[in-house]
């Protein structure tokens, strides 16, 4: 059936509740930013944190004090270098414990599509001869081929209580159409018990071509209509990724008072992504 | 004949210039994508650039400062999901060269890209392995491109992150390629007005010679005059804050 | 680097030999005809025939003896009834005996994208408690997940050492672009030693939109243009499937006389698919 | 009221109504797409038809010959690879009924569509499994589809193709439900004018008979004409022999 149309504070307010595991999905493009600042505005805690790139939005996260815990595969700002409130909550414990699940990006990939085909594990042939099974033993295993006796690493599933998407595009049955790179998005949906995603329009027609990237309207919980929902992120068609801003961010994030600060003026500060935008200047 | 050049510039050169053209290369952010991307535009036209975030055959005309740019995209022959990278391209045999970089490096080209200190309770958090420890364990051929200092290539790394046994190691001073029985790697070449006792300094383990070593030559004016053209559009282009023109209003109640 | 163009002739000659392990796949569209009938004019001998549904295509192949062994998991014709070449080699050996690997649809997936990922096996929850598993021992087995505990059926990676596919068009550089329904195509192709492809046109930009199912020229061995070569499955956007003649074949296949004559006149008789569509009446 | 009608109209139509509006359906070609169909042009308008070859939410405007006919993917709201329909929708459990029919059923059951003798040197080589066995373990609710016979309706199945546990069988005489503890098929219900008796001689194993059997009524003058129609657009489009107009010549040495 065609899925709740809300605004994005009902939407987040209706299928996020503290302590969920829920992954912000979208590989550098199509990063729910809006949703992720309307988390922290609603003052959720306690969540698991899942992504394979943390990126800013989980730096702002993790320093606004959602999570509990982070399953990741790099956690660094691309191209320009560290994430400083991830690393202030893994070396100090600040705003507090960080607990860590970390993989490659190839193991993540194999986790969320376990996950999203309803098996229990995956495998792939890595991790071996590095330090990363012993670091996270408790989810880096071990199978054997039953045919051929060779011996690949398992890893176990991950199935979100929520995963949210951002996408340019969906229809009035909510059918929502991602174009460009979608990374391990797609996995990560149909892994999830729940999807929710935020889009730049929505239109009658969906106007997909054959074989594009779309996600059934009867699998989507709610859809929240969110334009520059992925800023500083980008939205191919839409806008670019703001790399300005994510060089910027080295130095806002540096120290704990000028991310505060910020956080304050412009996620706390507002009261929707509208407001966010007007705020740091992406529209005038 | 060639302008005055950096040792970071010299090191993007010499790593471009290992690469065939044709070849199928997965390309990391940073120093790989600057070295791929020089050789792509001077003498591989025809090299096949796969980024993880799932563009198959890129072809930037700036280089994207995340690996999932848009210009990535819009200049792919085809963009597909970022698991098909690891399996049907990565583990599958059908990658030639892969390019990583890293934090430290020790004496067989094991890699750290994950801590500095103890795992549990780390000095330095780094960013982690992203695609690294699979582009090292299934690229046909794995190249290292890093600055070497005694800091970075160590006697015992804080943590392996990447096993890849490098066919060479091309650092800002020369280039390491291991021994062929001990796998050891041991200076082969260094650039012009570097010497061997200098290469041997910037490391933290006694670094091995061969017996000969050959001096890799300077960037030529193409080379460098190509490099330096991609390094200003792409500052350029990272330099522009992005306004989002035209919002339109969020419409909350649809059908 | 850009794969050969070639006549299908040479294509065929140069890339498949006796005994090897091939597929050819598309599932109901895109089915290579055109490549399998050149096949059987050269008299290829001892194939292991790989897809998913034989198809009347695998009827013909089997029936005129180039088929040592069938990997498939359903064997009929589609709305219709029987393969009966198919049948009359598994049921009375004719022409020859025919070993057969039989599995589920999920299985073959399974075991193509096992095959593409380049590992071992793969794994579904599936085959429980059917005869399946005692029927193919040797090719049915488990693993255990190392977290759950729940056993799961483990199946081996398919690899042939060619897929042959259909699809609607490809650029000089050999980009090759599958539009519709794709079935385990795509996997098929990873999977390969070498892959060929047969197609509709040869354009000069390829003109895929975003995400489209596009296998890169450097992967592809060979390429023959052949207008026409899935008929009489379809090509969508060119030609609609022949359903009257999928209804046709039926009498045609039923007897080993009827179809030998049918072979001989349609297939053995003509030099090339232009020369059998001809001849079939499907171009005038 | 409704005009006279074959027993297999009337199985469709029982089948068409148990299927409630909006439920994801996978189907299987035959009955079950004939079903399906008619209850999306019936009473179920906005029934999630999936089938096997990658189509989601597909509408077809006539009933396809094959489970890939171009008619599926063109009125398809996405068309995936096949190995995702069974992994991301039928194994992740986001099917709601799955519909399949055989050779032979049991009565548990059980189904058969792989041989009649034995599998090693079989008297009929029937076509297998396809999609059935994962269907009958996986969507929430298995419905069998299948005229019933007492040379179908078997004590003992040759092969075990799938093992589903339906929730109903519905067949050309009436419907079987499993008992809730013995889980055995028992007649739940027949059409207008078939007894009892004659449902238990049309199967090869004493069949059980619920203490109050249902009739179902006959197909309403909507749903008989609905379903004709559809039959006849159906057998037209299908005896239609496709020409291959302006067939291009084949290039053979292109770049």
């Amino acid at each position: 059936m065609t899925p709740a149309f809300l605004s994005l504070r009902d939407a987040m307010a209706q299928q996020v509740r503290d302590g969920m595991t829920v992954a912000l999905e979208g590989f550098t493009h199509l990063i729910p930013f809006a949703a992720g600042h309307e988390l922290i505005r609603q003052r959720r805690r306690g969540l698991t944190l899942v992504r394979m790139t943390p990126d800013l939005i989980y730096d702002q996260m993790i320093g606004m004090g959602c999570a509990s815990s982070l399953t990741f595969s790099w956690g660094g700002n691309p191209g320009v270098g560290s994430l400083h409130r991830l690393r202030d909550a893994i070396e100090n414990g600040w705003p507090h414990a960080l607990a860590i699940d970390e993989h490659s990006h190839a193991g993540m990939a194999v986790r969320y599509s376990a996950g999203a085909s309803g098996l229990p594990f995956g495998m792939l042939k890595g991790y071996v001869g590095t330090d990363l099974p012993a670091a996270n033993a408790a989810r880096i295993s071990n199978v054997t081929c039953p045919f051929t006796g060779e011996r690949l690493t398992a890893l176990p599933a991950i199935q979100p209580d929520v995963t949210i998407l951002h996408a340019q595009r969906a229809d009035r049955e909510g059918n929502v159409w991602l174009r460009g790179i979608v990374g391990a998005s797609r996995e990560a949906a149909m892994a999830a018990r729940a999807i929710v995603v935020t889009v730049e329009e929505v239109v009658g027609d969906l106007g997909a071509p054959m074989n594009a990237f779309v996600i059934p309207g009867w699998q989507v919980a709610a859809i929240a209509h969110v334009p520059g929902g992925a800023y500083p992120s980008y939205a191919l068609g839409h806008y670019a990724r703001d790399n300005a801003f994510y060089l910027a961010w080295d130095e806002i994030a540096r120290s704990r008072e000028s991310f505060t600060a910020w956080m304050g003026e412009h996620v706390l500060g507002t009261t929707d992504h509208a407001g966010f935008l007007r705020s740091v200047g992406a529209v005038t | 004949m060639s302008a005055t050049y950096t040792p970071d510039e010299m090191m993007t050169v010499a790593a471009a210039r290992r690469l065939r053209n044709g070849a199928v290369c997965f390309v990391g952010i940073g120093l790989p994508s600057a070295a791929c991307n020089l050789a792509r535009l001077t003498h591989a036209p025809e090299l096949v650039l796969i980024y993880e975030s799932g563009t198959v055959g890129t072809r930037p005309s700036v280089l994207p400062l995340s690996i999932g740019d848009g210009e990535l995209a819009e200049t792919a022959r085809s963009v597909i999901p970022l698991p098909e990278i690891f399996t049907h391209y990565l583990q599958r045999g059908r990658v030639d060269v892969g390019f990583l970089g890293a934090a430290q490096i020790d004496r067989v080209g094991d890699l750290n890209s994950t801590v500095i200190g103890d795992y549990a309770k780390p000095k330095v958090r780094l960013p982690g392995a992203g695609g690294a420890p699979e582009i090292a364990a299934h690229a046909k051929t794995v190249l290292v491109v890093m600055k070497q200092t005694a800091r970075t290539f160590v006697e015992q790394l804080d943590f392996r992150t990447s096993t890849g046994r490098p066919a060479a190691v091309i650092t800002d001073l020369g280039v390491l390629e291991p021994d062929p029985s001990s796998r050891e790697l041991t200076l082969v070449a260094t650039y012009d007005g570097v010497t061997p006792a200098a290469v041997r300094t910037a490391c933290g383990w006694p670094l091995r010679v061969a017996a000969k070593v050959a001096t890799i030559p300077p960037p030529t004016a193409h080379e460098l005059s190509t490099l330096r053209d991609l390094h200003a559009r792409t500052k350029a282009a990272h330099a522009a804050r992005v306004a989002l023109s035209h919002l339109p209003s969020p419409i909350s109640h649809l059908p």
